[in-house]
């Protein structure tokens, strides 16, 4: 934020370094139950973000007088691979993901219904492979749909994006050198149905207006979004149904082989 | 009484109160508790301050030293803050390495301060890529009865404001005082079900659902903001906290600058 | 039914299996898992390569840096291997420092790369004794169903072979790729009961009582070994481990090359 | 210690170079229940050390196998802001505080009345806010009037002040300059009714009757300390009953309002 | 492994840099019982290598999670002391100290009857105080003498041993300059009695005939360890029955004079 | 029997033991256990000495290095002192980070041999404020039975008087013996109800409520003093132990110099 460099953010025409306009989202692409251990899980790629989301759980907690006997703990971890920057990061938690972490896991557990699991632990593992500005509201935008695909009961998803300030100008959904050299970055996150605000942060410079102007602007965009994380869910669910197809006669075979042995 | 039931008909009684938009010591939803601000409190530190917000209570103290910019920027000045929630504040504070309540309280300041270019970081260039004076400032919380943020952005500007740079200790010149450009306050805002209180008590902390923190300059421009807790906002109360935020800034900022 | 009770059904069930010569998932003993490998899935990273190794996933990402070679090697670059089992890739994988399984797995892994002459580290080198090419390898385990060690093996080889050494972004020259000298491949087999199986599954490494990891380069020579686990091998079971490995590294090392 | 320099400790006089003689304390202030939050607590100026001590307890011992069937658990931990010393000081405990920490406990524990309270723990914490030599006296002589403000059964409060040897003479509780160039420093504590001795170290170079000197002078400050000691605690206990009547009128009042409303 | 080094590891005549011949171990020296405190331990000086090594157990796991109830967890620590390499070693463990413990604690399971003591822990320190190549054989040779020196009832001793090559040949039990500039190291341990391998690892370049020459000498030199190594226990509890012996007349001796007092 | 209920007698009867001025070994209360010190026993160290104290067993190893010696003494090589309690010497011991008994330890006796100027740190100045010999002194409990004070200072002693500076091996003139200025010893006593009792065994110490640790040099002048335990001495009690410590200390330094 802030820096004052000749990199030029924004064209006559109003065109971003990438060629998008100011309330153009790169491209996103989001798919659920993509690994086999884990409880739930989903891949996004995001612009240049690519992410993994798992979740486990609900679990007993562990050690005990971490288990709060009125609900369950929801527990995010945010984590970047060391080969996901340009320059090697090294591995495990550093004061800025420990930050992330927690306001993931504030923004989450608003939408479970944690009163259901008493005592136990749900935790979500979000990774990040590779990453190129936003990745917190890539990896929250995974993370809710690692969560439905889980089976974990939810009011909604949460949907994430955020939007900031180039050239003076209001923008949405920051590219790297626009987080760099940009005037301000606010990521946002909101549970599409009500509108409800669970994630804000806001970095750098903003008039009321500017700030008012890109609130509405991500909140269109996140309801976008929204559409992408359940066309993923509702792929996944009908795989699941191919494949319990494909079980059920499975296992008929499998019956009369033994049969037959 | 089990603390979870003392704390059952606290929850209850706070929300009764908050209903008819009282509180449980008598202030309105947007009134600040009683704010007072020393600086030069530590002879030690280049700049210091304390402040007593209510019952909380925060020790600033900034300490300079030399050291090497940061690649990216290679003629500017570096900024460093900490914060120790040390166990003498509260029961709930433990000894160790800094949890994530201190490390987001430490980073919340910071962004406040360093976003709003409150420091002009290239007069704290001594030679480009090579030496730069190098702030610390740590926020060492003493008693905690609440609004960490707001008591700690305050004491942090409080102490830059009181600080001088030693150059003459390292014989590169005449101390100068710390050139400031910017006073960004932090307003913070709790829901309770659905009333919204500025500068919550540790009880009222308590049974909060979301937490907006929203730091404004001078001008009344936004410059960091903070949202917390698991709990949620509408687009409206947004709106009417960061209204909200810049009014009591204005007032706030006055006990920095005295 | 309990988690032991479970257990032990299963224990039962694999051992009744390999008397047979049979396996949970109809492999013969001597048949790994279907293997895919990607390359460049990673592009922050100077190489990559994503391996699946039945349900196993592991992504291994290269990043090149500078630095100071060891004093007892001044005319080398520097290789580092690191391995981190995320708690995303199983239950039973915690968050915090690395424990002795993910020591044991980046060493295992490292032994294999750095005994076999993998790297030409001399052409690394840029100045004698001050400054050398960095080469860290990073394991990042995604999706855990046994047999780390072959697929991460696998994953590092890959990974190394679509390296590109950005000297360019350094102003060091044109870029050029990581000179490769040998192609070692890592064969996993382990006891169960008194049958040998190579490439375990996750049940089946949970009812394995020794395990024997042997490296063998594109000739067929003997690279590294690693013997794990709390039970023993007959002189005769690793003479025809040995043997099967230098087969299996055979096929295997065609993924690699491909 | 044990540096030579040409700083002039002592002038020909006897004067040290903040003008004290030789048997001379720095000025103290010492106030009692200075904090909300802690169960007792206290502020100590002594010279240019500025501290605060704070105790929370008798509480009960975590985890479970720390606590001791036959009596309470002393832990008093020593800490340094990062802003007390010229050189910044790291966060966080090192070796001389882990060490301070732990003669500090042992000489603390002696007074308290511990077996009154089995399977507690009593923390007491020390922080240096501003140090210039003496720190682990000053903070003694703090922790115990923040015992006494907690209501602590106690035998007697602890009082401890340092001697030292600067320019070949034996002086009384030294500044920076005289701990750095100086020949000895001997941190000491004792039970003041008693005169019994609960702390003492030593550092440097002195003949057996120095070193009885010494000890006799630092016994004697020790008593007037005492005395600073007790009236800080008196005053507090003077507050309280000026403050409870005061509490009683207020509550007067409230019951009168609420009968209005 | 693997340095093109001017240095002649051996001469014309098969004879290495000490003077030994191909197939010749370093001499050994094992004593059991050279510690009070332990429960059995074991010192043994192999070469330049100087180890010490101690048993305690079984006793109850702490904490409670870590109790299997099936059997006793063998832990076995294996550290090496500041001093004990040229080039002065941080205190603490480190990546190869870590994976070290973890193969010498799964070889010294297998031999000990693990089921006969469920919920314990059997913890075995391997501490190297002079190192010269081959420690991790030298200390878990050492381990398995202070074992039965603690009466921890096992199948058998485990011995270690490693060969290597050097000069393009086959040797046994590497010294430094042969493990540093040689082209393999290969450390092996048995289970004497039934030639059972517990560890195997491997460094460097060998064909399979190289590799199995040196199989087949290195447990042949295990059988001569594990004549050390019995002749060590075998003094040992020669010892425990003179100073038996000893020990009763004392108490005779002590009685009379009790009698007497 | 339960440990409690065998601690309560073991207590009962040392207590009664001293009050005869009796103790378990039949020692007298200032006599020391039987002392032995080997020097030169470990030949990858520069300097070493095992010192046997009753079952007391430490090994004390002297490491030299190069470094950079301190901003405030630029003319002075570096003493750094270190003691691991390692888990082998005592089942109280355990792995992981110093504690603060091993940190206590180190420190006193770092203590013991810096404040008396044992060393002539001038001499190991190779460049002010550039580079001198930095002398790391690593204490090794091996056997745990009481007075690690007297047995790791004595073995520090030793093992600094035995050390020779490699100064060849870096290239920087001849080896040179360390220069050893003064021969400190520390006498550690202990009070047991009201006696006191120089060198404790372990069971001694189980039952101490105070600890006195004297070291005093050749001239019988006091050096370092470190009190200990959570129980007190009169004044009366400190000047006699400070007397004998003297007395002792002249007979135990013999075992250094020999």
């Amino acid at each position: 934020m802030g820096e004052n460099i000749d990199l030029k953010l924004m064209d006559e025409e109003g065109r971003r370094i990438d060629g998008r306009k100011f309330d153009e989202l790169r491209p996103i692409k989001i798919e659920a139950n993509v690994l086999k251990r884990a409880d739930g899980s989903a891949y996004l790629e995001w612009g240049g973000n690519k992410i993994l989301a798992a979740v486990y759980g609900p679990r007993e907690a562990h050690p005990r007088h971490l288990q709060d006997p009125t609900k369950a703990r929801v527990q995010c971890r945010y984590n970047m691979a060391a080969f996901s920057v340009m320059d090697r990061k090294r591995p495990g938690p550093d004061r800025r993901s420990v930050e992330i972490s927690k306001i993931l896991s504030e923004a989450l557990e608003y939408v479970i219904f944690t009163e259901q699991f008493p005592r136990t632990t749900i935790d979500i593992f979000i990774e990040i492979l590779q990453a190129e500005a936003g990745t917190r509201c890539s990896g929250l935008t995974a993370a809710s749909v690692a969560l439905a695909d889980a089976g974990i009961p939810m009011r909604d998803l949460i949907v994430s994006c955020a939007f900031g300030k180039i050239a003076g100008k209001v923008v949405l959904d920051l590219r790297k050198e626009e987080d760099n050299f940009g005037e301000a970055d606010v990521p946002l996150a909101i549970v599409p149905r009500t509108e409800e605000i669970v994630l804000l942060q806001m970095d750098g410079h903003l008039t009321t207006n500017e700030f008012q102007e890109g609130l509405s602007m991500a909140m269109k965009a996140c309801k976008n979004i929204y559409g992408l994380q359940r066309e993923a869910l509702r792929k996944r669910y009908s795989t699941v149904i191919d494949k319990n197809e494909e079980k059920e006669k499975k296992e008929e075979k499998k019956e009369k082989e033994e049969v037959v042995q | 009484m089990s603390d979870e039931v003392i704390s059952e008909i606290n929850r209850n009684f706070i929300y009764q109160l908050t209903e008819k938009g009282k509180r449980i010591d008598n202030r309105a939803p947007n009134e600040y508790r009683p704010i007072r601000v020393e600086k030069s409190v530590v002879e030690t530190a280049e700049g210091s301050a304390r402040v007593y917000l209510g019952n909380t209570v925060v020790l600033v103290g900034v300490k300079i030293g030399l050291g090497e910019p940061f690649p990216d920027t290679p003629q500017k000045g570096v900024l460093t803050t900490n914060a120790e929630l040390v166990p003498m504040a509260s029961p709930t504070f433990e000894s160790g390495p800094p949890r994530e309540g201190s490390i987001e309280l430490a980073r919340v300041v910071d962004r406040g301060i360093r976003e709003s270019g409150t420091l002009d970081l290239e007069k704290l260039c001594l030679e480009e890529g090579e030496k730069v004076w190098v702030v610390f400032i740590d926020i060492h919380v003493l008693d905690y009865d609440g609004n960490l943020f707001d008591a700690s952005a305050l004491g942090a500007l409080a102490a830059l404001t009181n600080t001088t740079v030693p150059a003459s200790r390292f014989e590169l010149g005449e101390d100068f005082k710390l050139p400031i450009m910017h006073y960004p306050i932090a307003c913070t805002t709790i829901k309770v079900e659905n009333s919204l209180l500025v500068d919550p008590s540790l009880e009222e902390e308590k049974v909060a659902c979301a937490r907006l923190t929203v730091t404004t300059d001078e001008n009344g421009d936004i410059r960091a903001m903070q949202k917390g807790l698991g709990g949620s906002f509408t687009l409206e109360q947004i709106k009417n906290i960061v209204t909200s935020s810049q009014e009591l800034a204005k007032v706030n900022r006055k006990y920095v600058l005295d």
